[in-house]
C-alpha cells in the first residue's frame, strides 16, 4: 500500500542535518540515519549510546526494568531504592490497566501506590541498606504482599548497597514472601533496553516456574510483551477468550505474580514487543521446551494473521475453524470503518519515532488507513529490531552491553518437554510459521524511506520541515513541539489517553481517532487573519535563535 | 476503590515512604532554569533523569519543555561525568544555539563527586563556550530537600551566574516569585506596573511554558528573564523573596555578593499576604499604593463575604509545597474555613511551627506534618480518622477524593489532568477571586449533587 | 425527578409557554441604565415590577442594585401615571439625589398609553428637575420583545438623552458592547486601551455590579459611563455596535442623531468572532494590531489545540440570549463540538437563518428556534429525543441538567447559583480560554466521574 | 429580656430622616414610624400608598396572590395572563419547598414549571381571551392536572380580558379540572396584601369545602399562612406527627388542592402569618364553624407555647401529655445550643423589616439568643399588625381597600356546626386560649424600639448608621446594600437558603446561622492595611454622592 506514493529523496535533508553537527557526531550519527534500499542489507547502527547534549527521546536503565516490564503486575510491592525522583516519575505515568477483581473482588493492587526509600544525604554517605530493610519491613507489616521487588537507582550501585543481600534475608525472614532485587542502575547500558534484559533475568531466576499447577486450558500460551496499555491485553484477552485460547501470562499487562509462576506451563510463548522480552522467551524455550513466534496485534489484518498462526500451530481443526470464525465476525464492521475514515485518511504521510516495536507495528495501522509511513525509528532497539534477528550473529557486543548479565540456561532435569518435536517444527517452518524468528521494521517500510535510530530533537525537527507530515507519532516529550508547528502528534507510549489500539476493537478507535485527528478544525485557525501573508508561510517550521 | 490497601490504623514508618507529597531537586532546577530567556536547561546525569522531568513538565503546561542531559553511563561512573559534559555543552552550544545552558547535578554525578565549576572553566579554557555565550550551574543533589529544594539552588545559580552590580544605584525592585505559574509571575508583573514600580522578576516563566500556537516552535520562546535585566539585579534598591523555601536562598546570595537588602514574604496568596506583598513593594519602591488595589482588593473581600456561609466551617485537607500552604491556610482560616490535614514532602523544620502558629486560634486540632514520611499515604489515613469537605493538592490527590468521595480542588505541582493553573493566576487579590471560585464551585458542585429534589436551590 | 411531566413527545403550542428562556423588556432597560454614571433607573408601572426586576439583577450580581417605582395604583390606571411620575422624580432627586434618572416604561404605562416625554417636559417646567440633572427615558412594552430588547432601547435612550455632536471629529470609537458582564466591558476596555484606542464605551456597568466591599454603600458607584464621555460620543470616528439584538438600534440612532457611521458585530466571544472584532476596531482607528494580540490569541488557539479529543465531537445544547448564541455556536464549532439544540426565547428572524448558516456544513442536522414558545421545555423535550454531551445556559438550566444526567455549564442571565461570572470575563482571546476551562472542566469532571477504577485516567 | 439594654432615643433621627424629604412625604412617612411607648395607644400608619420614587420594599398584588399565597402548592397548575415577566420572576424564587411524593411515588409537581401566556402586542390590542383559552386547553392537554388557577397581571384588567369567564367555560368543558381565575392584577391594592386577600377569597369560592371526606385522625387542624419556606412546615409537622395532631391542609405550604378541598372539614384553625390568611380563618368560622387561634412556630419557646394552646384546646389529657413529653424530649439540645451560641450573641442588637408577620415572629428567636430588637417594621401589614386586632373596627377603608372584594359569608345550611358552643369557648378564654385574637408586633416591642412601616432605603440606611445594628433582616434587594457597610444581613423571605427556622429543629438552625453570621472574620478584613484611620472610620455609612 506504502508504494503509492513516491517518496521524496531525503539523502539532501540526511545531509543538510548531518551538517550542523560537528564532525564526529555527524559520522556517528549518520549510521543511524539509513535511507531504505530493500534490495541492499543495510545496517542500522542501534543500542550505542547517546551523545550527550543532542537532546534525545531516550529514558535509563531503570524506566525499562521498574517503569516496562515489572511496573504493570499489581500484586507485587515495586520498591524503588533511592531518592524519591525515580519512583516518583514512574507512579501511573504509563497507563498500564490492570483489574485486580478478575478473579474475585479485593484482589491485591499495588500500581496506584508508588514506594520509594526516599534516600537522603546519610544515607549515601553511611549506605542505605539499613533504611532499605527498615522500608521492606514496613512494606510487609502493612500490606503482606505475597512479593516484594526492589529496584538500584543511580547511587546504589555507586556507594555499594546490595540490594540481593538485603532481599534475600528479608525474603527468608518473611516466609511467605518472596523478596528479590534488581541492579537496574539508571547508567546501566544505553536506554531502557539495557532495564528490559535485567528484569527479564529477575523474572526468571525469582518468578517463572515456582509454580507447575497444570494449566486448565486446552490451548494454554503466554503473551510475552504486551502492557495493557490503554486496555490493549483487554482486548486480546477478548478475542483469545472468544477463540478458546487460554492466556497463562502476560508480560507485563494485567498480569500477577501468580500467572508468572505458572508461565512456565504454556505451550506457546507469543511475542508482542520482541525487543523489551524476546530474552524470557529464548530462556523459557531452551529451559522447558516452549516454542516461540513473533505475533503483532496492532492492526486488524495483523491481528487475524497473528490468530490464525496459533490456530496453525496447534493444528486443531476446530480451534482453526473457531478463529476463522470469529475472524469473519469481527472485519465487516473494521473494514466498513477504514472505507469511512480513508475519505480523510488515504494518502496522507506518518513519521514514528518510538519504542523498541510499536514504530514497527502501527505501520500496519496507518497503511490499513492508506497512510504511507515516510520515517521511522526506534528509541531504544537493537540492530535486530530493524534488520531481522538474522543479523544477531554479526552484532558485536560493546562495553555497555557486555555490562548487562546474560544468563546461561540449561534444559530442566524434569520439566523439559518439548512442545513439538524436530519434525513437527520442521513441518510448520515449512507451512510458513516461522519460529524464533522476527524480520524487523525495515522489511515493511517503503523504498526511500527513512530510518532514523535515537532520533534527535533536531533531526525530528528538519525531517518535519522536509516531510510535512500530516501525523508525527512519537511520546509526551515531542508532543508539544510537534504540535507547535500546526502537526498533530499521537503519543504511541500512552495514546493521548486513549485506546485500546490492539485487536480489532482497537484497530477500529484508532481508525476513529486518527480520522478525528486529521479533520481538527482548529489547526485551520492558527493565523491571526490581520498577519500578512509572509508571516503566515513560516508555518510548519521550528526556530533555534534565542 | 483505588487505594484499597490504605488501612486506617496510622503506624509509624521511619523506611518507606508511599505516595510522595514531593519530588526530587533537578526538575526544580530545570522549571527555574527555563524562566531566563534564551536559557537551555541542562541535566548532568543519566538520560532517565531528564526524560522524567522534561516529561513531568511537559504534561504540567502541555508546553514543549526543551533540556539537555550528559547521558551517563557505566564508563562515566568510573572515570566521572567531566568529559560527557564538556561533549554536551559544545554539542548544545552547535546544534541548539542558546545563549546560556543551565547545569544543573543529580544524585549520580553528585555521589561520583564531578566538580562542576572546574568543568565549566576548562569548556571555558577549550573554546567549547562560543564568544558572548554561558553556562552557569548549581548542585541539586536528589537526595537532599526536593523539588522546591532544586528550584532556590537554581534560583541561587542565576544570581551568582548572572547578577551583576555596576555600583550605580537602580530605581527599581527584584522580586523572587518563587515555584509559581507563568500566569503568577506574570501577574506579579502586571501589579508592580499597575503600581508604577519597575522590577526585576527572575525567573519569569511566563511567555515561556505558557506560548502561544502560531504554527512555529520556538526553541527559546519570547518570555523569560534576559541576562540584560539580570546584569542590573545588583544595582536595585531591595529584593523581595516570595517564599522562604523557593526564594529566600536567591535572595541571601544577592545580598551577599551585591549587597542588595532583601525582605522575605509569604507567596501573594489570599487577602492577607497579599497585602504584606502590595505594602512591602510599595514601601520598598517608596509608592502609594493606588486606589485601584482597594478596589480589587475589595471585590475579593466582597465576593467572600457574599459567599461565606459556603464557606465557612468546612473542613480541608491540603497538601503542597510550604510556600504555598502558608498563605494558603492563612487565607482559608481567612475565610473561616478549617484546615484539618496539612502535608508537604518538604523537610524544614519552620513550617509546622508556622502552620500551627496560624492555626492556634481558629483550628487548633489541626493535623500537620512535612518532611520525611509526610507523604499522601498518611494523608489519606488522616482523612480516613477525620474526614473533610475538601481536599486541595495537586492531581494524585484525585485519587483519595474519588475513595473517599471528597470535593477536589487542584492546586500545585504537577497537574496533569487539567488545564487553566498556567493561564489563570492565584496571587493577588485577582487569583483569590479565582480560588474562591474554584472552592465554591467544588463546594456548591456538591450540595447540588447531593441535595433531594425537595431542597434543590434554584438561588445559592 | 424535578421536571417530571415533561413528555418525550413534542406537540405543537401556540398559547402556553413553558419555562422561558427568556425575561420581559424593563429589567433589560433597568440594568443598561446603570452603566451610565449616577443614574437612578426608575421603572414606571406598579411596584412589582421594580421589585422583580431589583431582585432578578441582585442575584445575578450579589450587588446592590438601586431603583424607584411610580407605585401604580387603581387610581393611577384611571388618571394615568403622570402624577405619579411627577412626584417620584421629585422625591429621588430629593432624597437620593442622582446625576440622572433614567426612567423606563412597563405593560401596564404603555397600555395606559402615558407619554413620559411629555411628563419630563412637565416636570422641567415644573422645576422638579434641579439645575444640571437629567432625565432620561426609553418605552419598553413587556409584551414587544424580550429583556434583550428593553436592553437596546434603554441604549437608544442613552443616545438620545445624553449624546451629542460638538462638530469637531474626535479621535476615538464608540463601543456599545451589549448586555454582557462587568467584567466583559472590562476587558473590552482594556483590549481598546492595549491597542492604543481611546473609546467611548456605554453602557459600561463595570464598578457599578461588581463594587468592591469597602465598609461603605455607595449609591452611585464609581463605574459607569460619564455623561461628559456620552457627550462626546457624537464626535467619534465610528460606532461598534456589538451584538445586532442589543446594541445595533442604540447605533442606529447614534447614526440619525449624529451621523456617526457604525458597523454591527457580533460579540467578540470565541476566535473567529473576536478576530473580527479586533480587526474592526484598529481598522476605524486605524492601527496595527500589537503583537500582545497575537500572543493571546495563540495561547487560546494552543490550549484547544492540546485539548481538542475532549472537545472534538461533543453534542452540546445550548439556550441564552442571540448575541450570545450566535458566537457561541461559531465558537464551538471551531473546536469541532456540534451545536445540537439551540434555544431563545428572544424573537428575531434572522437567529435561526444564522444560527442554520453557520451549522449547515459541520452541523446541519441542528435544532434550531426562538421567540414565541422557544421555551427550555422545548429544549427538554428535545433532549430527550436527542441527547446531549453538555448543556450551556442560564441556572435554570440546572433542573433539566439534573433529571438528564448532563454536565452544565452556566453561561447567561441569570446566573443565580453562582458567583465569578462578574469578575472573569468570557469575551475575547482571555474569555475564550475561561470558556474553554470551564467545559472542559464539565466534561473531564463527568470523564472522571463515570471511569471505572480500572479506566481511570492520571493524566488527561 | 430585650428590657435589659436601654434603647438609644431615636427621636432625633427620626426628625434627621424626615427633614431629607419633601414637607408632604415627611408630613405622610412621619405617621408610619412610631417610637414604641407600651403605657400608649400608638397608631402606626400601614396598609397606605408607597410614595412613588421613596424606593420601597413592597412588591405588587400579583406577587402576594400568585407567588405568596398559590404558589406553594403543588397538583394546581398556575398559570399567568400577561407578559413573560411576571411568570418568570415567580419561577422558584420563593423557595417553598414540596413533597409530591409524601404520599406514594409520582405525585403531582408542577411547582419546578412556569406557565405564561406570553401576551404579545396583538394580545393587548386585540385582546387576549383567545391566547389565555388556547394556552388553558394546551396545559390541559399536556399535563391532564387536577387544577388550573389563572392570574391576571396588569394589562388584562385594562384591555378587559374576563379571566373568570374563560376559566369557567374551560372548566365545563373539561370536566374533570378546576380551572378558575385571579383578579390579581400588580396595580391593585397597595403592596402583596391586596393579593393575599384576592387569594384567600378564591380558595374558599373555588376550593375550600369541595370535598367532605371525614378526616382519619382524632385531633384535626388547618394550618394556616405556613408557606414552607425553607422546610418550615416540614419541621411543624414533625411536631405535630409526634403529638399525634392531623394537619388537613396547610395554606400553603407542602400544600395541595386535595388539601385545601378538605380544609372545611378540621376544628381548628391555626394561624401562622396572621396577615396573609386571616380571611380565609375568619369565612371558615362563619360558614363552618371552626373556631381559629393565632400560633407562632418561629422560637423554641414560642413553638412549645402554641403546642401547649392546641392541647388546651382539644382538652384531652393524653394529648396534652403527649404535648408535653414531645416539648421535654426537644428543650434540652435546644437550650444547650442557645446557651453555647450567647457567648457570641447575647447583647447583640437586630433590626427586622420584612413581611406581615416575620419581622414580629423572628424577634422571639433573636431574644431567645439574648439579642434586642432596636428596630422592625412591616413590608405590607396593616395597622391590626402592628397595634392588635382590638383596632379593627377603627380602621378606615380607604380607596385602594375598598377595591379589593371582600365576601359576604353566611351559617352553611348543612355544614355549619360550632366545634366548640359558646361555654366550652368562654372557659378556654378564661383560661387564656385567646380566640379570634392578635395582639400585633408592637406589644412585643421594648420602650424606645422604633416601628416603621414600609420602610424607604433613605430610612433603613439612616437607622443603620445610628443603631449600628449587628444584624440586619429584610430581603434579597437590601441584602447586599447593608452588607456593604460591613452588617451581615439575614433575609428573613428566603433564609439565605437556609433554614428550617421553624419548630425546635428550626430554632437551632437559626441559633447556629446568626452566632455564624456574628462571627464571620471576613467583616474584619474590610479595610485595606494601607489606608489611614481616617478612612476607616467612614465605614459603616452609606453615601448617595455620585
Amino acid at each position: 500500500m506504502s508504494e503509492k506514493i513516491n517518496l521524496p529523496d531525503p539523502e539532501k535533508i540526511k545531509e543538510e542535518i548531518l551538517a550542523k553537527y560537528p564532525p564526529k557526531v555527524a559520522r556517528k550519527r549518520a549510521k543511524s540515519m539509513v535511507v531504505v534500499d530493500k534490495n541492499l542489507d543495510q545496517e542500522v547502527q542501534s543500542n550505542v549510546r547517546t551523545i550527550p547534549g543532542i537532546i534525545t527521546q531516550r529514558g535509563c536503565c531503570y524506566a525499562g526494568c521498574k517503569g516496562v516490564v515489572l511496573g504493570p503486575t499489581r500484586d507485587i510491592v515495586n520498591l524503588v531504592h533511592g531518592p524519591i525522583g525515580c519512583s516518583f516519575y514512574a507512579w501511573l505515568t504509563r497507563r498500564n490497566q490492570t483489574d485486580p477483581d478478575e478473579n474475585g473482588e479485593g484482589g491485591e493492587n499495588y500500581i496506584p501506590y508508588c514506594f520509594s526509600t526516599d534516600m537522603q544525604d546519610d544515607n549515601i554517605v553511611f549506605g542505605g541498606e539499613k533504611k532499605l530493610k527498615q522500608a521492606i519491613q514496613e512494606v510487609y507489616d502493612i500490606f503482606k504482599p505475597k512479593a516484594i521487588g526492589v529496584f538500584s537507582t543511580c547511587p546504589v550501585g555507586l556507594i555499594g548497597d546490595d540490594v540481593h543481600a538485603a532481599s534475600r534475608e528479608m525474603k527468608e525472614k518473611f516466609g511467605d514472601c518472596n523478596v528479590f532485587g534488581f541492579s537496574c542502575e539508571g547508567y546501566k547500558g544505553v536506554s531502557q533496553s539495557a532495564g528490559h534484559h535485567i528484569a527479564n533475568n529477575q523474572l526468571f531466576r525469582h518468578v517463572i516456574g515456582n509454580d507447575d499447577t497444570k494449566p486448565e486450558g486446552e490451548y494454554n500460551v503466554n503473551l510475552l510483551g504486551e502492557y495493557n496499555i490503554g486496555g490493549d491485553a483487554f482486548e486480546i484477552d477478548r478475542i483469545f477468550k472468544l477463540c478458546g485460547i487460554n492466556i497463562i501470562s502476560t508480560m507485563s499487562g494485567n498480569s500477577s505474580m501468580t500467572g508468572f509462576e505458572r508461565a512456565h506451563t504454556a505451550d506457546l510463548n507469543l511475542i508482542m514487543c520482541h525487543r523489551s522480552i524476546n530474552y524470557v522467551a529464548e530462556m523459557m524455550e531452551t529451559k522447558y521446551g516452549i516454542p516461540w513466534f513473533k505475533v503483532n496485534f496492532i492492526g486488524a489484518e495483523a491481528t487475524a494473521k497473528s490468530m490464525r498462526k496459533i490456530g496453525q500451530y496447534f493444528g486443531d481443526e476446530a480451534l482453526i475453524a473457531k478463529i476463522e470464525e470469529v475472524i469473519a465476525a469481527e472485519m465487516p464492521s473494521i473494514e466498513a470503518l477504514a472505507a469511512a475514515a480513508k475519505k480523510k485518511t488515504d494518502g496522507k504521510l506518518a513519521m514514528m519515532f518510538v519504542g523498541g516495536s510499536r514504530a514497527h507495528h502501527y505501520q500496519e495501522l496507518f497503511s490499513e488507513l492508506g497512510m504511507t509511513t515516510v520515517s521511522a525509528g526506534y528509541e531504544f532497539a537493537h540492530r535486530d529490531d530493524y534488520e531481522g534477528r538474522k543479523v544477531l550473529p554479526t552484532i558485536k557486543v560493546d562495553a555497555d552491553s557486555r555490562n548487562i548479565e546474560s544468563l546461561t540456561i540449561e534444559k530442566d532435569a524434569e520439566l523439559y518437554n518439548p512442545r513439538k518435536n524436530e519434525v513437527e517444527l520442521e513441518d510448520l517452518e515449512k507451512n510458513g510459521l516461522e519460529f524464533s524468528e522476527y524480520k524487523g521494521m525495515k522489511s515493511d517500510m517503503a523504498d526511500q524511506s527513512l530510518i532514523v535510530d535515537d532520533i534527535s530533537h533536531w533531526e525530528a525537527d528538519k525531517l518535519i520541515e522536509f516531510y510535512k507530515p500530516d501525523i508525527f507519532c512519537a511520546g509526551i516529550k515531542e508532543k508539544y513541539v510537534v504540535q507547535k508547528m500546526g502537526i498533530p502528534l499521537k503519543q504511541l507510549h500512552s495514546y493521548d489517553y486513549g485506546g485500546p489500539y490492539a485487536g480489532f476493537e482497537g484497530a477500529k478507535n484508532f481508525y476513529t481517532d486518527i480520522e478525528r485527528m486529521l479533520d481538527t478544525s482548529i489547526w485551520k485557525k492558527i493565523k491571526a487573519p490581520w498577519l500578512d501573508k509572509a508571516q503566515a508561510d513560516e508555518c510548519i517550521c521550528a526556530e533555534y535563535v534565542a | 476503590m483505588l487505594l484499597r490497601h490504605t488501612p486506617k490504623e496510622v503506624a509509624e514508618r521511619s523506611g518507606v515512604t508511599i505516595n510522595p507529597a514531593k519530588t526530587c531537586q533537578p526538575v526544580g532546577a530545570m522549571y527555574a532554569a527555563l524562566g531566563v530567556h534564551g536559557c537551555l536547561p541542562h541535566s548532568h546525569g543519566s538520560q532517565g533523569c531528564c526524560s522524567y522531568h522534561r516529561s513531568a513538565l511537559t504534561r504540567h503546561y502541555k508546553e514543549p519543555i526543551m533540556a539537555g542531559t550528559s547521558s551517563f553511563t557505566e564508563g562515566s561512573c568510573v572515570f566521572g561525568g567531566q568529559a560527557n559534559l564538556m561533549q554536551a555543552i559544545s554539542n548544545m552550544f552547535t546544534i541548539y544555539d542558546p545563549d546560556l545552558i543551565a547545569v544543573h547535578t543529580t544524585c549520580l554525578s553528585e555521589t561520583i563527586g564531578d566538580d562542576i565549576p572546574q568543568v565549566i572553566k576548562k569548556a571555558h579554557d577549550d573554546k567549547k563556550i562560543p564568544e558572548g555565550k554561558k553556562v552557569i550551574y548549581c548542585n541539586t543533589p536528589s537526595y537532599v530537600g526536593s523539588h522546591v529544594t532544586g528550584f532556590s539552588n537554581m534560583v541561587a545559580g542565576i544570581v551568582k551566574g548572572l547578577v551583576e552590580k555596576t555600583g550605580e544605584p537602580k530605581d527599581q525592585v527584584n522580586i523572587i516569585p518563587g515555584w509559581v505559574e507563568p500566569s503568577d509571575m506574570r501577574e506579579l508583573k502586571g501589579i508592580a506596573k499597575e503600581m508604577g514600580v519597575k522590577t526585576v522578576l527572575f525567573p519569569d516563566t511566563s511567555d515561556v511554558v505558557d506560548t502561544p500556537q502560531t504554527g512555529k516552535f520556538s526553541m527559546y520562546p519570547d518570555g523569560g528573564t534576559t541576562q540584560e535585566e539580570l546584569a542590573t539585579a545588583g544595582d536595585s534598591i531591595k529584593t523581595l523573596a516570595l517564599g522562604a523555601w523557593a526564594s529566600e536562598d536567591g535572595a541571601k546570595q544577592l545580598d551577599i555578593k551585591c549587597k542588595v537588602p532583601f525582605e522575605t514574604l509569604d507567596l501573594p496568596i489570599g487577602i492577607s499576604a497579599t497585602d504584606r506583598f502590595i505594602e512591602a513593594l510599595a514601601g520598598a519602591a517608596k509608592v502609594d499604593v493606588p486606589e485601584s488595589f482597594v478596589a480589587d482588593r475589595g471585590r475579593l473581600v466582597d465576593v467572600i463575604g457574599d459567599m461565606t456561609q459556603y464557606l465557612h466551617g468546612k473542613k480541608v485537607a491540603i497538601f503542597g509545597d510550604p510556600d504555598q500552604l502558608i498563605p494558603m491556610v492563612e487565607f482559608m482560616l481567612d475565610m473561616d474555613m478549617i484546615p484539618t490535614h496539612v502535608i508537604s514532602g518538604t523537610p524544614g523544620k519552620k513550617f509546622t511551627a508556622k502552620i500551627l502558629e496560624l492555626c492556634a486560634e481558629k483550628a487548633p486540632d489541626v493535623n500537620v506534618k512535612n518532611g520525611a514520611q509526610a507523604d499522601l499515604f498518611l494523608l489519606h489515613q488522616w482523612i480516613k480518622n477525620e474526614p473533610v469537605d475538601l481536599l486541595i493538592g495537586n492531581t494524585y490527590g484525585k485519587y483519595i477524593a474519588r475513595d473517599e468521595d471528597i470535593p477536589f480542588v487542584r492546586m500545585g505541582f504537577p497537574i496533569l489532568d487539567r488545564v487553566g493553573h498556567s493561564y489563570f493566576p492565584t496571587v493577588g487579590y485577582k487569583g483569590g477571586i479565582r480560588i474562591v471560585e474554584k472552592f465554591l464551585s467544588a463546594i456548591m458542585d456538591r450540595q447540588d449533587r447531593d441535595s433531594t429534589d425537595i431542597k434543590m436551590e434554584l438561588v445559592m
